[in-house]
């Protein structure tokens, strides 16, 4: 199956290619959107190329993030005091990527929860995220061979409305004390009442999302935070399978790359203060290939 | 928290809602006649239909007590209305028994809190259903039917459109959850949206926060103005250039934050730290703002204690509470 | 293989068509076609949203469970509000069309969908926003200690913002001169100085690394490789 | 002393801030502000036109961030009143037309009888499509509006003779809550003709962070929370105001003075914070 998807995506970026050579006269191709193409191009290519030498069995290292060791020890300690753990997926629905990754960190999570035989609980604010959450978790609890633990009626919709959404879980948490609260997903305003809430009353709290705004609140609030990019990778980091953890070299790949334009880009700017004839290389740089 | 306390800060928030209403209604009595009442003008429709029945109603629309008072000594149609009213007062006793929360849960705010989930659940279901349901899939699919009953402004040419069978097919698939042996047949339209917006944000995500924010980041780390060294320019761009790159340091997953590699990390992290106590301080401001309306609205459209808005009859707060007092 | 393959091939054709979309001018249309399928998809969701309401709190009141009052009451806001705007109570009809009562505007001054608005809705949520001026000072006081360099950072500049946003931060730094190099120590300066530079900074990175990590994240949904959207995976 | 502060309970410092922000407003003080730099620029970019010029007026907000951006939308909409020059207000949030129809009725109604419907003035209502309109309009905006709000086809409206797209607009005054909001007008109105029209935003404060990079290239001039819409009636109200001003017009600077109280007690409150945990430190308690 993984071969098939893997030679699909390849062809894609190839037929892609090739269009874009015969289709430049015809007008079927966007020429703005040109060194777009380029970068999804090295992008998909550098994603690939890490994950075909991870599955083959070559070594992929990564640095470690505080956060992740602390979602297992917050469903260890929920456990262990016989409460339960709180999920949050944030408020978006599942057309929203940040949903969908607090959604995989769920499977995780509900994993876990399996194992340790403890209780999650995931009141959501879209229906279909409810859905998709559902079929995760089911699924989880029977990777872990306890499909009998499954309870539908712990992941449940609430109300579509941020704020009632929110009145609904401050409620809840100061009523039933949830001994860990873990925000994955996309949050705007609520990221602070929910982890001043948690906080007050003594909950463990782990958040992650990649919307800048609120990253301050959760920072300051939560015991631990994966900020932006951190979040996304947390899904390679606990799954521990080889594929995805080599996604993580092909994005720190395109980190270099955006390192290298920025740096190089700087230089040739700064060159250009000296060396005025230079100013035609650096509108290429900035005006042609960033677009 | 032990059982004792809690009951003690439920009484507290409790407390809290009675003393407000209390004084509200001593307020609206005593201090400030009517505080509280809303206005409305009225025009009257009368239409006669085709088979030559009559359609009367009258239409409200909402007008200051200042405004009202000056229409009607002219006569014109405008008075109190006694249903706005009491929704006003029923929005601020609610908006109390929401800050009574503050003090500790308590009974008060368990029936807000049910209330505005129930309440709020069925408005976005209300609103799915006349803004998206009814224009996108019931004009598209049956234009002339949804003309004839809810939509007579859309146009006559308006012809069917073929494609929708497929959103509908979709969420016939999704409702197929409902029934228990074929359930998981609803994975199959949550799929396809997964993959749709995946795709869509894919490309737009590397077009909007990868190329973009790159090529304003590119300044030169030594700015040459018209009389020569601009200090104060290079030393923001050196801050910007180099401070992007030190963060994208941290992102790294591949490497240890270790030796050189840690230290440009660690000054990373700071260059977030500042990010985010910038965007807090920022964010404070709005918080309160948003704190100043709800207490306007309490002490403004409610209790008359204050009138910046020039809308109804109220004394100075000091003035108010000055024969409280001695 | 109904249950995973196909859902997980249809995912990535879709995908797929989407990114060629936006290079390709003939199928851009499609990327607005499917956001208003994805609209149409989720406003149906409500019915099975709206039933797992009911279905939860019925069962807390019919089993009496803690708290199966608050339950009604849910229930009666929930059906009430319902009623109100699918069945317009207070709509007026429009002038043209007096004749089509079901053709009136749902929310027009009035109505009772309005009333609901202005009365329930817009309080309700406009308040509990505003509790969040009452959690940042607490946030404040709790979490903003000097316990090493990264948080005095943080306190420090929010200390910054905080002062120099208000009359407070021109009147403590009004004794330095409104030009020169020392001016750009005045504290209404030197908040947009940090906001245009090392904030710009850190955004920035935090923007990009963003961008990696939704476009990682889509790509092994497109590839097939991160499969636990559909349940679980490999 | 130190035990007190130590245990403070959470509700002391929830009193201190609902008082902190009941008193002034209760007491009615107005606070004199002083303009910085970005916000004059955004108004001496108003200022520099000339009478009959054209401005976008696009209200791109909602009920929530209303009482931060409400002051904001009221100044923009006075200011330009006073100038003479031409509105075309447009929205593209669902609920942004009826922040429109309140700037006809608070404002111009009310305070500038004298304008005409159609040749002052223009009401082009909501359109869907977020960043697409704007992609559209920077190119053609007579196709994106056949009509106005009101259904008049925009051939019949006298003002909008001569406007094929937004080249053709001398400023686009936006206020803004989020998405679609400035940003994307920066990116694909401003970017599409960098050199014919000019920007001047609102915005809420949380956005703020991520706008200001655009000032001065991109954007003229940004107002920035409620403190920026407050320096910006102090402006209008320094320039054009008459005696007995109607509240209306004064709502931001009023409200910075619950902002300025609120903002003390923040400061107090890391001050105390931390003064709590050196005194722990000390004692060996942290």
């Amino acid at each position: 199956m993984p071969c098939f998807s893997l030679t699909s995506l390849l062809l894609v970026a190839e037929e892609a290619a090739a269009a874009a050579e015969t289709a430049e006269s015809t007008g079927l191709l966007n020429m703005d959107r040109l060194p777009l193409l380029g970068v999804a191009v090295f992008f998909v290519l550098a994603v690939v190329f890490w994950i075909s030498v991870a599955r083959s069995g070559g070594q992929i290292k990564v640095r470690e993030i505080a956060g992740l060791k602390a979602i297992e020890e917050a469903v260890g300690r929920a456990t262990e005091m016989g409460r339960s753990v709180l999920f949050v997926p944030g408020i978006q629905d599942v057309s929203e990527i940040q949903t969908i990754a607090g959604i995989t960190v769920l499977s995780k999570v509900a994993k876990t929860a399996a194992e340790y035989d403890a209780k999650v609980e995931v009141p959501v604010a879209r229906t279909l995220v409810m859905v998709t959450a559902r079929e995760t978790v089911q699924e989880a609890f029977l990777a872990a061979g306890r499909p009998d633990a499954y309870n539908e009626d712990l992941i449940y919709y609430v109300t579509d409305e941020q704020f009632g959404y929110v009145a609904y879980l401050s409620g809840m948490m100061v009523r039933e004390e949830p001994a860990a609260c873990i925000y994955m997903g996309c949050f705007y305003a609520e990221s602070l009442i929910l982890a001043e809430t948690g906080n007050s009353i003594g909950a463990i709290q782990v958040a992650g999302t990649a919307m800048p705004a609120q990253l301050p609140f959760f920072v300051a609030a939560c015991d631990y935070t994966l900020i932006g990019e951190e979040f996304y990778a947390a899904s390679a980091y606990l799954s521990e399978s080889p594929a995805e953890l080599g996604s993580l070299k092909g994005q720190d790949l395109a980190k270099v790359l955006a390192f290298g334009l920025i740096g190089l880009g700087a230089l040739l700017a700064t060159a250009t203060q000296f060396v005025p004839s230079l100013q035609g290389a650096f509108d290429f740089f900035t005006g042609t290939l960033l677009g | 928290m032990n059982h004792a306390t809690r009951r003690g800060n439920a009484t507290f928030g409790v407390l809290l809602v009675l003393i407000g209403v209390a004084i509200a209604i001593l307020n609206a009595v005593a201090f400030h006649p009517g505080a509280g009442t809303q206005w409305t003008k009225r025009t009257e429709h009368v239409h006669t239909l085709e088979d030559g029945s009559e359609v009367r109603w009258t239409e409200h629309e909402a007008v200051s007590v200042r405004e009202g008072r000056e229409m009607a000594a002219l006569e014109e149609n405008a008075a109190p209305l006694f249903s706005r009213t009491a929704g006003l007062w029923g929005a601020a006793i609610l908006t109390l028994c929401i800050f009574s929360f503050l003090l500790g849960d308590n009974p008060l705010y368990k029936a807000a809190e049910a209330i505005v989930v129930g309440a709020s659940a069925a408005y976005w279901m209300v609103i799915g259903f006349w803004e998206t349901i009814v224009p996108n899939l019931f004009a598209g699919l049956f234009p002339d039917w949804t003309r004839a009953n809810f939509l007579p402004k859309l146009s006559a040419e308006a012809s069917v459109d073929l494609l929708l069978l497929i959103p509908l097919a979709l969420s016939v698939l999704l409702l197929l959850r409902l029934a228990p042996k074929i359930g998981w047949i609803s994975r199959w339209p949550t799929a396809f949206i997964i993959g749709v917006f995946c795709g869509l944000r894919f490309i737009s995500s590397l077009e909007a926060d990868f190329l973009s924010q790159i090529g304003p980041t590119i300044k030169p780390l030594v700015v040459m103005g018209e009389d020569g060294f601009d200090l104060e320019s290079s030393f923001s761009n050196i801050v910007l250039v180099l401070g992007t790159m030190a963060c994208l340091v941290y992102f790294f997953f591949s490497v240890e934050h270790k030796g050189a590699v840690g230290k440009v990390a660690r000054s990373g992290i700071w260059m977030l730290m500042i990010t985010f106590g910038a965007a807090f301080g920022y964010t404070v401001m709005g918080r309160i703002a948003l704190l100043a309306g709800r207490f306007e609205f309490l002490f403004d459209d409610w209790l008359w204690l204050i009138d910046p808005k020039d809308a109804h009859p109220a004394q100075a707060f000091l003035q108010t509470i000055a024969p409280m007092l001695t | 293989m109904m249950k995973r393959t196909i859902p997980m091939l249809l995912a990535m054709a879709a995908g797929i068509v989407m990114i060629l979309a936006y290079f390709f001018p003939p199928l851009t249309p499609l990327q607005d076609k499917t956001t208003v399928w994805f609209n149409i998809l989720a406003a149906v969701a409500f019915i099975l949203g709206g039933g797992n309401l009911l279905k939860v709190h019925l069962k807390k009141v019919s089993d009496r469970r803690e708290g199966w009052a608050y339950s009604m009451i849910t229930l009666a806001a929930f059906v009430g509000v319902l009623a109100i705007g699918l069945f317009k109570i207070g709509v007026n009809p429009l002038d043209e069309f007096p004749a089509q009562r079901m053709a009136g505007d749902f929310r027009a001054e009035g109505s009772g969908f309005w009333y609901v608005y202005e009365y329930v809705f817009a309080p309700l949520t406009a308040t509990i926003f505003s509790m969040l001026a009452f959690y940042v000072a607490s946030a404040a006081f709790r979490a903003f200690r000097a316990k090493n360099l990264e948080a005095i950072l943080l306190l420090g500049t929010a200390f910054v913002i905080l002062l120099g946003r208000t009359a407070a931060g021109v009147f403590l730094t009004d004794f330095l001169p409104e030009e020169g190099i020392l001016a750009n120590f005045r504290l209404e300066n030197l908040t947009v100085w940090i906001m245009n530079n090392p904030v710009t900074a850190g955004n920035r990175a935090i923007m990009i690394g963003i961008a990696l990590g939704t476009a990682s994240v889509s790509l092994k949904i497109l590839l097939g490789v991160d499969r636990s959207y559909l349940g679980g995976g490999d | 002393m130190y035990e007190f502060l130590r245990d403070l309970d959470r509700r002391v410092i929830f009193s201190l801030m609902a008082l902190a922000v009941a008193v002034p407003i209760l007491l009615q003080i107005t606070p004199p502000e002083k303009a910085t730099p970005i916000v004059r620029d955004a108004f001496e970019t108003i200022e520099a036109l000339e009478e009959g010029d054209r401005v976008y007026m696009a209200f791109d907000f909602d009920p929530a961030s209303a009482g931060e951006l409400q002051p904001m939308a009221t100044a923009f909409v006075r200011h330009a009143c006073e100038k003479k020059l031409k509105i075309y207000f447009t929205a593209l949030w669902p609920v942004g037309p009826q922040f429109i129809k309140n700037a006809e009725r608070d404002v111009i109604s009310r305070d500038f009888p004298e304008m005409v419907y159609g040749e002052n003035y223009v009401d082009l209502g909501f359109k869907t499509g977020n960043e697409g309109v704007i992609k559209l309009v920077a190119n053609d905006l007579r196709t994106q509006y056949p009509q106005d709000a009101r259904g008049t086809p925009i051939d019949d409206i006298p003002m909008m003779a001569g406007v094929a797209s937004i080249r053709d607009f001398d400023v686009i005054m936006n206020v803004s809550a989020g998405y679609p909001g400035t940003k994307e007008w920066v990116q694909y109105a401003v970017a599409s003709a960098p050199n014919d029209i000019k920007l001047v935003a609102g915005c809420t404060g949380v956005q703020a962070p991520l706008l200001y990079p655009y000032y001065p290239q991109q954007m003229s001039g940004l107002l920035a929370a409620i403190k920026g819409a407050a320096e910006y009636e102090s402006l209008v109200l320094g320039k054009y105001g008459r005696e007995n001003e109607p509240g209306m017009y004064q709502e931001g600077l009023r409200r910075m003075a619950p902002q300025l109280s609120g903002h003390i007690l923040m400061v107090g409150l890391i001050f105390v914070g931390n003064l709590v945990y050196f005194m722990a430190r000390k004692r060996g308690e942290a």
